[in-house]
Parts: structure tokens; C-alpha cells; sequence
């Protein structure tokens, strides 16, 4: 094997944060590495580093034989690194048409005239588009990127890295808001830049996915390379390097509790514009699993729920009263919750403490008259540190200084310490690791357990039958299937997923 | 202003117009006449009322008046003037202005043959065939200067508030200069500043100012805005027993300032800006009528002093040309076929 | 190594305490140098009428703190406070209704702008820079229309050819001229605002929640914020600051002027940004708000009781606004953003 | 059912044409509307002093357009403005330097304060609004020091007793006062920079990239962007437009005014946030500026020649910019958000 690129010695800190102590690391030619870490091991910091974000660590990079310098994201690119990073915000510029931003590093660069039209641009698109495999065309390149779904832009932001044939290509969590088809799209990519000798360094939660393209393996902890593995891969053995001393719960049995009564109706709701109408009943002791491929209508089902988005058509009822909200804050005051999918847009308030950010919602309880009971607030902020195992200094930390997925905690954990009737969760593991994920589902269900409805949205299959008693998928708005999770299978549910509606 | 159903709103003084005694000669004969006023209005209320003499003369003239008010913007003023020259009018008014920004502009409507009549900007010298009015700033100064030099006597301690490079008020320190130098006077401080709130922020400098020098026996701002700000910062600090502020101009909201009980405000000089309005559109009505004679006008000013206006009750400018005929120039630049408008 | 620690961390601490502290330290060697240097400023007159001046930016720069926190920014201020004016002078002059009703018709008018605002930016969704640029334009023409463009003063002659039959009521003269004890009325009415937002914004629910909005208002709203009431009280209560501060002024000019307000604009602003720097907290605050006020007054007092012109008070108010933006931005490392949205 | 989505269509595309063109309609109509009832607003000198009389602001308002385009505000151009006719007056009256001295220095000092905001906002990481705020107070007190508050015009007495020796040149007086043809040279340098402006922002490769930073600049930054060095750009781009509308103010007025290009910043500011919202870009951008500049001087001359007073000038300005507010937010669905951070 021929190192494209060797990691020595690696450090870097925050502040007082030591979060990549002396990472070695070797990523070969034409290999896929895997790059396996709890939330908050260190590896987007380890590819901020590969990829010039950061320029304050210390340690070696050797590109071909070579020391190089990587200080910024134009030497790191000059080096053929490519990075397609975790948040798609990262990556899109709305308000430039597609096609100027799938050639928008030749534009910075100067790879294309400096007197140019959209018109040359929409030419040169095409045609890396078509190489690519990209079914885009000219209407579509001409329009603002902003009307891309997000896996269009996930693709986008993709194929912008791929076209310039890097020797090292790094993907963040790649598929975190791709379907399972166009997850296999990508990997077909994927493996076709391998088979050209391209290196790879993959990130990603899912251990199906990396069974399925990594070469090699490498688990990250605390900022250290703990294990380092060739195909096939010991997962036991991964995970417990992986985890160190946090314990895994077990996967849930799922025995449905399905016994409770009907908690909330939804009677010919509309979901998207153009869809059927839709009638689904939640009920109390249950699990309600909602998969459907990108743009089914999860999250619009999720906000019409908690009054965050206009019903179109139909009406609900709550406990058998007729129930519409026009405000979050009247679903809030009937106990109905939601925990949105973007935690960064949805959730988090920038440079607030754990403490605030789990009060939030709930500022009527923890005041008296209009003044704040800040003895009180401290105490639920250490609680939930506590509870859900955040990974942290103390409650007055900033949310933002968090790993994502410890943000995650916080985010679901602020709403399951209240006492919720209806508890929806839109793709509440995204982006968290197995450990916090069995360790959310196995709240979750103590949750319904207690009397309390509980809707849980995902595009991911396993993730959905962990925690459901009772699984329904939706295509394009309408409910294609509706049933006990002991009665399906994984393959029924991705076939049912796939179905043209 | 066009009397709406409001009664109640406040109106523009309402001259009287007098009557005629012979016929009107060319260009007057034939239906309305066009011109321009091109004006520079500033903060206060002196403009306005300007405005609404010259408005009302014009009307009772025949005149059929355009009015551009730049609103202190110089550079809107010069654009204003040359849409005035290209609009065809048969003559224009600039009312205030920069010489060097206006007199180019001027003397380029003289030399296209359109009559221009000038008030309060210094242009002689480079238009010579405009008609430069003004109201006599050095004859002001000197009738308020001379009675605040009687009521303080020789050797004493003086504040000044004044804003240099604006061309009557520069016109008024030359007078100020000669007086304190007469009379022997300290000037303590000299403070101001030209802005769109001219009263209240001039106030908190002459209010430290005062801080610094509370032993000043008089004051004088020549500009009733300055003015305004002063006898404000001088009620601020208690010092209306000790001290006597002196201004220029007059209005409705300054007789009520100089007749309050106790005002610091002890004179101002001033003319009736409706009058001067009136009397500067009866000079382009003559020069148009090839009638005016002279290429320069003098408006002489009045003092003005609390006393005075307490003694005879006097509670706004109707009173006070009541009291005061000289204020009315309806004898200025009059003529027997033109109807003159009297405030 | 150790000492390089070492250093690093005085470092880290005379910068921690730079941000912190920096600005009251330049306002307090500022001050003692004027007080050492002008005996006259030391008189406790001088102190509170530079207080009593800064009142109106102060109290007008409070409102739009609380716009500031909301993520938002109020340009209207200006105008409304000018309004303010021309309405008392017109409900006492020309309608001769007492001090009272006039205090009335102003607050009210305040916050109907403010309202105003808030439906622009609430209902309509314009971006509140926009929103409360087109108000201040408006605003600024219109209150001239029923005046035909006049100062209001008593004596002034209506349309039907009498005499407005009213003037300023001595009691409403008070307002700017009364005392509580040696303290003016309106540094006592500043510092009781001062209080009352202070406590409003880090005390309360509400405060805490406006908080939220300034900084994420979609999260806001997902956690069960009404983040329109929120954001369209905000515009209103900058409506009513600013139309206190309108009263105070005209208590103070004792007639309609028709400029008064025009300058408050931008001096309200800096003092609003000054407050978002000051104490290291890098967002709007009341006690920021109140010393960048306080910091400016004492610098123009100052200055002009050392005789310095006019023109060299931008200059230091300019050099102020820096000072406190370098001691936040530049050397703070706080990455909070509060961002009025276009 | 299918009437139903037939009407939704007809909805959407009136919505359409309203977002896009609804602001020139209002346009043309006002335009024909004071054409048809003004015979003096037919004529082509009305029409040219009309655009000349907006070429300062529509100058200036390009650059601003620029900072908006990165993201950014620029609040300094009208202070700069202001300096630049400071400047030229005291190089050719109080150093009798030739004209083309005076044009020079004026854009050079154009170019270092749009430098030093680059300073502050690139260097210092002080948000925009907040530097160029900064900048402006500076400015507008600095520029008055070195002529002692004074406006410099020929004969001005210097501090040692001497007459200034030199005067405004004819050649500079020459730059508003010049035609081309029919048309006067302002407005001619106007459209030239509109379309320098215009090709520079939506045919070079320099001006996508602006766009970049403007809209996510952390993904520009990625992406291997310089991002301060544009950011630099467009501060000592608008610095520079700043100077020359004060250079065409210059000539325009003939001497040093001090008061100068106070009233051009909310009038620049303006006319680009109309910019950003007419014809449907929802960004901003070059002719959007110019149709802003173009229709408010429409509207503000018509009214003048229609005799209404002042202020009603300014209620249509603030009218003018909630319409084209509400076209380009109230009906239009665009997200993207060009928004300069605090
Ligand atoms: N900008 C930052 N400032 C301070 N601390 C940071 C910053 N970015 C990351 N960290 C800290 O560095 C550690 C590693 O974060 P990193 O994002 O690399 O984790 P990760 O392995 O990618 O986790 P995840 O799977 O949740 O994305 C975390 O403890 C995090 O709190
Ligand atoms: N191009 C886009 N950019 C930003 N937001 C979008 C875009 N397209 C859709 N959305 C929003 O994203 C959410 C997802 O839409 P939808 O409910 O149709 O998908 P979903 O089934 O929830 O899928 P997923 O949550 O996996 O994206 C919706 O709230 C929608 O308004
Ligand atoms: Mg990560
Ligand atoms: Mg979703």
C-alpha cells in the first residue's frame, strides 16, 4: 500500500480543551479509511485540520513523501485535499445559481476567465454534471441553489469536491441527509474514485454503511486513535474502543405496549400540496415510528402536529377536542412537544448555557411573577447533564462548544424532563453516536411507557425499528403502510420506502 | 397655505392687500406671469414665514410662482437653480444660498436673459445684472448691539454664540467685534454649532459653557435658534437673574420666549420676514416691469426689547406690527400699480 | 513551557479584564481628568445637568436596546421624538388642553409608530432597518402637515384668523424643571428607565425570552416563543422610550419646535451599539446603554467646559465608539452576533 | 378543483409581475403622470437636471451597494462625501493647487477611508455597521480641525493673518458643469459607474464571488475564498464612489461647504435597500440602485414642480421606499438575505 497522505503527531486544543492528542494516522491510495469516534472524539476536528479550517495545530502532514504546509483551505486544496464537510450550510452559497456553485471553486481560483457569463458557467456544469452522473439540467443549473432540496444540495456540494479529482477526499457524514438510494449512488462514487487510486477518509455513525465501503477502520476517543482495523471489521471490538467505559444499552426488546387510548386524531390532514389526505391516530403507551424517504412530508406532519406550520386541509382532535393550533405555544401549553430536526437552526441559541437552553420552553415554570428562579433553573440544568450523560464541564457551558452530538442531547433531553402528553422527535439521532442513540430510545420508550404518545420521524431504518412498537411509512405525504414492528421487516419497510406513490 | 376645513390647524399670517391705483404695465397685462423662487431654507421659523409673504404678494401680483426649497442642501440648491433657468420662467428669486455655489448659477440666468433677484447672498461682484436685497444684518446688530451695551455698561465679562462661514451671521461678528472691542468687553466664551437641531443642541454647549464662565453678565447670540438655545441653558443653570441674553430676528415663538415672566431674553432687532418676503417679490415685479432702477435693496431691521413688548402686551407678530408699523415695508419697493401685500 | 503558560494566562486575564472594565476605566480617568483639571466641573450643577442632557439619548437609546435585543434596530427614534414634540405643542397650544392630556396624546403617539413599526415588520415582514427607515421618512414629513411646517408656539394664528388660545402649561413645563430632592426630574425619570429595562431584560421571563429571539428566533419560536408579540412589543416600547424622550425635550424647548429630535437618531444608535460593547457582554444592554450615554455626556461636557470646538466632540465621539468596539470585538473573543436582519 | 389551482397560477404569476415589475410601473406611471399635468417637466433640461441632481446620490449609492453585496453596510459615505469637497477646497483655495491635484487627493482620501473601515471590519473583526458608524462621527469632526469649522471658499483669512491665495479652477468647476453632447457629465460618469458596477458584479468572476461572501460566507471561506481582501475591496470600492459624488458636490457648490453631504447618507442607504428589492433580485445590485436613485428623483422633482411643499417630499420618500418594501418582502418568497452583521 502507498500512503496518499500520512498523519503525525497530530495535537490541538480549545482553550483548556485538548481535543486531538498526537493522532498518527495513514490513509492509503485507492482505500476507503473509515473514521469511527463517539460525539466529540475529535474527528471533524481532525478533518478541519486536514482540510486547512484550522491552522493552529501542531504536528505533521506528509503528502506524498513530503511535509506539507496546510494553513488554509486554498493550500490544503492545492495539496488534493477535497472536503465535503458535515453541515450543508457549510457548502451552499444561496443566492448563486447551481451551476456557479458547482464551479465555484474554479471561480475563486481563477480556473475559469475573469470576464465571464452565467452562460459559459451553465456550459461548464453541464458538462460536470453529465460526468458525474448528475441528471441536472440547464432550467435547473440556471435556478438559485436555494431551491434544491437538501439532498440535491448534499449532491451538489459532492459533486463540487469530486470534480477536481483530489488525491484525498474526506467526507463528513456524506449521507446523513441522503435516502438509501442515493446513499448508493454515492458509494458507487465512491468506489469508482478508489478503483482511480483516490484515497478516502469516511465519517460516519452508521456501521452498515461502513461495513459495506470502508477498507480500513480507525477509531478515534478522547483525541486518540484507539484501534485500527482491515476488513473484515470486529465491531465488538470497535465499539468498546470506541465507547471506553460508557456502557451500550442493549438493544430494546420491543414488546408492544400498544394497549392506551387514541391521544391525538389527525382526520384528513394534508401533508404536502399536492398529496392525499392522510388519517392517523396517535395513541398514549406507544411508539409511532414515521419513515419516509427526503421530502415524504415527516417534518410537516411533525410541525402541523405542534402548530409550527399552517394545516392545509383537515383537522385534529386532542384527547377527543377538536384541536388547532396556530402557534407552538398552544401546543406547548397542552403538553404536545416537539424536538425539530436542525438543532443549530431549530434548537440552539448561540451562547446560552445548558442550563438556559433547557428552560426555554418552559420560562413560565421556572419564575415566579415574571422573575426568573435562577436556583431552580441551575438545578434542571444539572440534572439533565446528568441524565442524559452530556459530555461537558458543568451546566453553565455554552451549548455551542458542545460536539453535535452532545448538542443533540441537550436538544431532545430539555423536553423529556418535562411531562409531555405528546412527545415528537424529528430525527432525534441524527448525528449522535450508537451509545447516546440506544441511550435515547431506551428514554424514549420509558417515556411512552408512562402514559405519553410519542412520535419519533427518521429516515433511517434501523434507527426506526429500535425504538418503535408501531411503524408507518410515508411516500410523498401518504401513508403507505401502518404496523406493529414485530410484524414487519427490515426489507418490507425499505421496499415499502421505495414505492412510487 | 390653502385654508382647509381645520380651522383649527395653524394658518400662515394673512396680509391685507391694498388697493391699486393704476393700470398694470407688460408683462402684467397678459394673464399670470411665471418665476422661480430658488430658496435655501434653514432651521426656524423665519423661512417659513418668508415664504408665506412672498407666496402671498406673488398671488395678489399675478405671479405664478414655482417654488424650490433646497432645505440647506447647497448642492440641491445649485441643482434647483438650473431646472428654474431651464424651466422658462420669466425671472427668479434665490433666497439664501452660498455666493460661490449660487453666483455662477446667477449670472448664468442674468446672461440668458432672465431676471434675478437676490436676497441675503452676496453676488455683486460676479452678477452684476442681478438685484441683490438683503435685510441689513450690520443695522440689526448694531440697533441690539448698542442697547446691550447700554444695559451692561463698560468692562464686563460676555458670552458669544455664534457659527462663522454663514454669510449674514459673519456680517453680524463684524459688528460684534467692533463693539466688544468699544467697550472694553472680556468675551468668555464663544460657542456653537450649525446643525438641524440648532436650539437644542446649542443649548448643551452654552450650557457648559455657563458651567465654566457663570459669571458672564450678558450674552449674545445673533440668530433666534442660537438665541432659543441660549436663554435655555441660562434657565437650566438658574442664571436668569444674572445674566441677559441678546439675539436677531423675531417670531411668534420668540415674543412668547422674551415676554415669559422672568426671560433672560432682553432684545432682539429684527424685521418681519413676511414683509421682507413680500418685498423682495415687489422687487422682481418692478425689475420685471423694467421699473426697479437700482441693483441693490436694504430692508432695515427694528430693535426689539422685552421691555417694550411686555409694556404693551404684546403676544405675537400681529401685535407686534400693530405696535410696531415700521416692521411693515409695505412703503419698500412700492409702486401704484402694484398691489401691495401689508402684514 | 510553564512560563509560557504562565504569561499566557496574564495575558488572558488583562484581556478578560481589559473587555470587562476597559471603557469605565476610560471613562473614569476621563472624568477625574476634567474634574482635576475645570474646577467648575466639579460643581454637583455641572454633574447633573450633563446627566440632564443626556437623558433623552439616554432614555431614546434605552428603546432601542430593547429593539437591539429582539435582533432588530430601531432608526424611527429620531423621528418619533420630533413628532412627540410638534403633538404636545399642538394638544396645548392649539387645542389648549392641559399638560396631562398632552403627556397622554404623546405616549399614545409613541407607541402607535411603534405599532406601526411592528405591523411593518410583524405582519407585513419588511426587515426592520427598512421598516423603521421608511417610518422615520414618513414620520418626519408628516408631522409637519398639520402645522403647514411651523413651529408651534403660543400667540401662533390658526386658519380661521384667531390666536391659538393655549401655551405650554407650567406643569408640563415641569417636567424638564422639577426636582425630586437635588435631582432633576429627568435624570430621575432616566435612571428609573434605566432600572426598570435593566430589570426587565435579565430578570424576567420576558427579558430572557427577547433574549432568545435576538439571537435565534426560529428556535424561539419552535420552543413556544409568540416571537411576533415579543418582537412587535419591543417596537412599541421603543415607540414609547423614545417618545418620553420627545417630552422631555419639549418640556425643555417650551414650544413645537420643529427640528427638535432630528439629531437623536444617530447618537441614540451609538450609544445602544456603545452599551453592546462595554462590560465584555457583546449584546444590548440597559447599564451598557446608560454608561456609553453617560461616557459621551461626560466627554462633551467636558470638553466644551475645556473650551474645545464643536467639531472636536464627533471626533471624540467617533474615537469613543472605536475605543469600545476594539475592547469587544477585537479583543473580546465572544462570538455572539446580534444581527438586525435586512 | 382544477379552477381552484388555475386561480392559484393566475395568483402566482400576478405576484410575479408585481415582485418584478411593479416598482417600474409605479415609475413610468408617475413619470407620465407629471409629464402629461407639467408641461416644464417635458422639458429635457428638467429631465437632465433632474438625473444630474441624483447622480450624486446614485454614485454613492453604488458603492454603498457594494458593501451590501459582502454583506455589509458602509454608513461613512456621506461623511466621506463630505470630506472629499473639504478636501478638494482646501487644495486648490488654501494650497492653490491645480484641479487635477484636488482630484487626486479626493480620491485618495476616498481610498484611505474606505482602507481604514477595511481596517476595522477586515482586521479588528468590528461588525460593519458598527465600524463605518465609527468612521463617520470621526470624519464628519476630523475633516472640520485642519479649517477650523469653517467653509473654505476664496478669500478665506488663514490663521496667520494671510488671504488664501488660491481659488476653485475652472477645469474643476468644470466636472458638474461639463456636458458630453446633450448630456452633463455627472450623469454620464453616473451611468458609466452603474454599468462598470453592473458588469463588474454579474460578469466577472471578482463580483460572483462578492455575492458568495455576502450570502454564507463561511462557505466562500471554505472554499478557499480571501474573503477579508474582498471585503477590503468593497470598503475602499464604496470609499472611493464616496469621493467622487463628493467630488461632483464639490464643483456643484464652488466652495468648501462644511455641511456638505449630510443628508447623503440615508438618501444612499435608501436607494440601495430600493435597489435590493425592485425587479424581484431580492440582492443587491447595480440598475436596482440607479431605478431607486431615478424614480426617487422623479418623484421628488415632480412633487417640486407640483408645488407641494418640502415635507410632503418626505413622506413620499418614506412611502416610495414601504412600497418597494413591500413588493420585494411582503409578496416576494425569496430567503436569500444579504445582511450586514452587528
Ligand atoms: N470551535 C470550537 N470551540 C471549542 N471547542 C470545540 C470547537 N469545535 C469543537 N470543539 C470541541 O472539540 C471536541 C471535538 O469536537 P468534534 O466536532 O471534532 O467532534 P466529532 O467527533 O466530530 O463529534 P460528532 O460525532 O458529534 O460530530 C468536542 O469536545 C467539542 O466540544
Ligand atoms: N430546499 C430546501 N431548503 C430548505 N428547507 C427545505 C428545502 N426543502 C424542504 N425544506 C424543508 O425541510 C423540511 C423537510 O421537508 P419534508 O417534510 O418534505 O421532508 P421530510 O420527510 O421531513 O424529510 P427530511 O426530514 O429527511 O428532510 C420541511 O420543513 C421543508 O419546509
Ligand atoms: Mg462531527
Ligand atoms: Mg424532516
Amino acid at each position: 500500500m502507498v500512503a496518499a497522505v500520512e498523519v503525525r503527531n497530530i495535537s490541538m486544543a480549545f482553550g483548556s480543551n485538548q481535543v486531538l492528542s498526537g493522532v498518527d494516522l495513514i490513509i492509503d491510495k485507492g482505500q476507503t479509511t473509515a473514521l469511527l469516534g463517539a460525539n466529540g472524539a475529535g474527528k471533524s476536528t481532525l478533518i478541519k485540520v486536514l482540510s486547512g479550517v484550522y491552522s493552529s495545530f501542531t504536528g505533521e502532514i506528509i503528502i506524498d513523501g513530503k511535509s506539507a504546509t496546510i494553513d488554509s483551505p486554498i493550500t490544503a486544496r492545492a495539496s488534493g485535499i477535497e472536503t465535503v464537510h458535515q453541515r450543508i450550510d457549510e457548502g451552499v452559497i444561496p443566492g448563486l445559481t447551481v451551476a456557479e456553485n458547482l464551479l465555484f471553486e474554479r471561480i475563486v481560483t481563477g480556473d475559469v476567465p475573469n470576464r465571464v457569463s452565467l452562460k459559459t458557467i451553465v456550459e461548464k456544469a453541464v458538462e460536470i454534471a453529465a460526468a458525474l452522473d448528475l441528471n441536472w439540467n440547464k432550467s435547473k443549473l440556471r435556478s438559485d441553489v436555494y431551491e434544491l432540496g437538501i439532498a440535491e444540495q448534499q449532491l451538489l456540494i459532492l459533486a463540487r469536491a469530486l470534480s477536481r479529482s483530489p488525491k484525498l477526499l474526506i467526507l463528513d457524514e456524506p449521507t446523513s441527509a441522503l435516502s438509501a438510494s442515493e446513499s448508493q449512488n454515492l458509494f458507487k462514487v465512491v468506489k469508482n474514485l478508489q478503483d482511480k487510486g483516490i484515497a478516502i477518509l469516511y465519517v460516519s455513525h452508521k456501521l452498515s454503511e461502513l461495513d459495506q465501503i470502508a477498507n480500513n477502520l480507525v477509531v478515534i476517543r478522547d483525541g486518540k486513535i484507539r484501534n485500527e482495523q482491515k476488513t473484515p471489521f470486529s465491531w465488538d471490538q470497535a465499539l468498546k474502543e470506541m465507547l471506553g467505559q460508557q456502557i451500550v444499552g442493549q438493544r430494546q426488546e420491543i414488546s408492544s405496549l400498544a394497549s392506551g387510548k387514541v391521544a391525538l386524531e389527525l382526520k384528513g390532514v394534508k401533508l404536502l400540496p399536492e398529496s392525499e389526505p392522510i388519517n392517523l391516530s396517535l395513541r398514549k403507551n406507544e411508539v409511532t415510528g414515521v419513515i419516509g424517504l427526503l421530502g415524504a412530508g415527516k417534518t410537516e406532519l411533525a410541525k402541523i402536529i405542534y402548530g409550527a406550520e399552517k394545516i392545509l386541509e383537515g383537522e385534529m382532535l386532542f384527547e377527543n377536542k377538536k384541536y388547532q393550533p396556530s402557534h407552538p405555544a398552544e401546543a406547548v401549553a397542552k403538553d404536545i412537544y416537539l424536538v425539530p430536526e436542525d438543532r443549530a437552526a431549530e434548537s440552539m441559541i448561540p451562547a446560552w448555557s445548558i442550563s438556559e437552553t433547557a428552560t426555554l420552553p418552559f420560562m413560565g415554570n421556572f419564575s415566579a411573577r415574571g422573575i426568573i428562579k435562577k436556583a431552580a433553573e441551575f438545578i434542571r440544568g444539572k440534572q439533565l447533564v446528568e441524565d442524559l450523560k452530556v459530555i461537558t464541564t458543568s451546566h453553565l457551558a455554552q451549548v455551542d462548544s458542545l460536539s453535535g452530538g452532545n448538542q443533540q442531547k441537550v436538544v431532545v433531553g430539555r423536553w423529556l424532563q418535562s411531562t409531555p402528553k405528546i412527545m415528537i422527535l424529528d430525527e432525534p439521532f441524527r448525528g449522535v453516536d450508537i451509545g447516546a442513540r440506544r441511550d435515547i430510545s431506551k428514554r424514549v420508550r420509558d417515556l411512552a411507557a408512562t402514559d405519553v404518545a410519542v412520535l419519533v420521524l427518521a429516515s433511517d431504518v434501523d434507527e426506526i425499528l429500535d425504538v418503535a412498537d408501531r411503524i408507518i411509512v410515508l411516500v410523498e405525504g401518504k401513508i403507505v403502510m401502518d404496523e406493529i414492528s414485530s410484524k414487519t421487516s427490515k426489507e418490507l419497510i425499505v421496499n415499502k420506502m421505495s414505492e412510487v406513490a | 397655505s390653502q385654508g382647509g376645513s381645520d380651522t383649527t390647524a395653524p394658518a400662515a399670517d394673512e396680509g391685507t392687500v391694498t388697493d391699486t391705483t393704476a393700470a398694470k404695465p407688460a408683462p402684467f397685462d397678459a394673464g399670470l406671469v411665471k418665476i422661480a423662487i430658488v430658496q435655501n431654507s434653514g432651521a426656524g421659523d423665519y423661512f417659513q414665514q418668508w415664504t408665506n409673504g412672498a407666496k402671498q404678494q406673488a398671488e395678489a401680483i399675478g405671479f405664478d410662482v414655482q417654488i424650490y426649497d433646497a432645505q440647506a442642501d447647497n448642492a440641491k440648491q445649485a441643482t434647483d437653480m438650473e431646472t428654474a433657468i431651464g424651466s422658462g420662467v420669466a425671472g427668479i428669486i434665490v433666497d439664501h444660498g452660498q455666493k460661490d455655489t449660487m453666483c455662477p448659477l446667477i449670472k448664468q440666468a442674468t446672461d440668458a436673459g432672465i431676471p434675478v433677484v437676490v436676497y441675503d447672498v452676496a453676488i455683486s461682484d460676479c452678477a452684476p445684472d442681478a438685484v441683490q436685497t438683503q435685510q441689513s444684518d450690520a443695522s440689526l446688530a448694531q440697533a441690539v448691539l448698542e442697547q446691550m451695551a447700554k444695559d451692561l455698561g463698560k468692562d464686563q465679562k460676555v458670552g458669544y454664540v455664534n457659527v462663522l462661514g454663514i454669510a449674514p451671521l459673519d456680517r453680524r461678528h463684524v459688528v460684534w467685534e467692533e463693539i466688544v472691542k468699544a467697550n472694553n468687553w472680556t468675551q468668555s466664551f464663544f460657542v456653537g454649532k450649525f446643525t438641524n437641531a440648532v436650539a437644542t443642541d446649542n443649548a448643551q454647549l452654552v450650557d457648559a459653557a455657563l458651567k465654566a464662565n457663570p459669571d458672564v453678565t450678558g450674552i449674545f447670540a445673533p440668530y433666534d435658534e442660537l438665541t432659543k438655545g441660549t436663554v435655555s441653558a441660562i434657565e437650566q443653570n438658574n442664571l436668569q437673574g444674572s445674566i441677559k441674553a441678546y439675539g436677531i430676528d423675531i417670531s411668534n415663538a420668540d415674543i412668547e420666549i422674551m415676554t415669559k415672566e422672568g426671560s433672560p431674553w432682553a432684545a432682539t432687532a429684527g424685521t418681519d420676514p413676511n414683509a421682507i418676503g413680500a418685498a423682495v417679490v415687489r422687487n422682481m415685479a418692478l425689475e420685471l416691469a423694467g421699473q426697479l432702477g437700482v441693483k441693490s435693496v436694504d430692508f432695515p431691521g427694528v430693535l426689539i426689547t422685552a421691555a417694550f413688548l411686555k409694556e404693551n402686551a404684546i403676544k405675537n407678530m400681529v401685535d407686534l406690527r400693530a405696535a410696531l408699523p415700521s416692521l411693515n415695508l409695505a412703503e419698500v419697493s412700492a409702486a401704484d400699480w402694484i398691489p401691495a401685500v401689508k402684514f | 513551557m510553564s512560563t509560557a503558560k504562565l504569561s499566557n494566562l496574564a495575558n488572558y486575564d488583562l484581556r478578560q479584564f481589559t473587555v470587562k472594565y476597559g471603557f469605565i476605566v476610560v471613562t473614569v480617568v476621563l472624568f477625574l481628568w476634567f474634574a482635576l483639571t475645570e474646577p467648575s466641573f466639579r460643581m454637583e450643577s455641572t454633574l447633573f445637568s450633563m446627566l440632564k442632557f443626556t437623558s433623552v439619548v439616554a432614555i431614546t437609546g434605552l428603546g432601542v436596546t430593547m429593539t437591539m435585543v429582539v435582533g432588530g434596530l430601531d432608526l424611527s427614534v429620531g423621528s418619533i421624538a420630533g413628532l412627540s414634540v410638534t403633538l404636545s405643542a399642538m394638544t396645548m397650544v392649539i387645542y389648549a388642553q392641559t399638560g396631562a392630556v398632552a403627556l397622554i396624546v404623546v405616549l399614545l403617539g409613541g407607541a402607535l409608530v411603534g405599532l406601526f413599526n411592528a405591523f411593518l415588520i410583524v405582519v407585513l415582514k419588511i426587515p426592520d432597518l427598512l421598516a423603521t427607515l421608511a417610518t422615520m421618512f414618513t414620520i418626519m414629513g408628516l408631522k409637519l402637515v398639520p402645522v403647514d411646517g411651523q413651529s408651534v408656539s403660543s400667540g401662533l394664528i390658526l386658519r380661521d384668523g384667531s390666536v391659538a388660545p393655549g401655551k405650554f402649561t407650567p406643569g408640563f413645563l415641569l417636567i424638564d424643571r422639577a426636582y425630586i430632592g437635588p435631582v432633576p426630574l429627568p435624570v430621575a425619570i432616566f435612571f428609573g428607565l434605566a432600572f426598570f429595562v435593566w430589570f426587565f431584560l435579565t430578570r424576567t421571563r420576558w427579558g430572557r425570552v427577547m433574549y432568545a429571539i435576538g439571537s435565534n428566533p426560529e428556535a424561539a419560536r419552535l420552543a413556544g416563543v409568540r416571537v411576533k408579540r415579543y418582537r412587535a412589543l419591543a417596537y412599541i416600547m421603543s415607540g414609547v422610550f423614545a417618545s418620553i424622550g420627545g417630552l422631555i425635550l419639549s418640556s425643555r424647548i417650551g414650544q413645537g419646535d420643529i427640528s427638535a429630535g432630528n439629531s437623536l437618531l444617530l447618537d441614540a444608535v451609538a450609544v445602544s451599539l456603545v452599551g453592546t460593547s462595554v462590560l465584555g457582554m457583546a449584546r444590548p444592554n440597559a447599564w451598557g446603554t446608560i454608561l456609553g450615554a453617560v461616557l459621551i455626556g461626560i466627554v462633551i461636557t467636558g470638553l466644551t467646559i475645556k473650551g474645545f470646538p464643536y467639531y472636536a466632540q464627533d471626533v471624540v465621539k467617533g474615537l469613543v465608539l472605536l475605543t469600545a468596539l476594539i475592547f469587544s470585538f477585537t479583543l473580546s473573543r465572544r462570538k455572539t452576533k446580534f444581527v438586525p436582519a435586512v
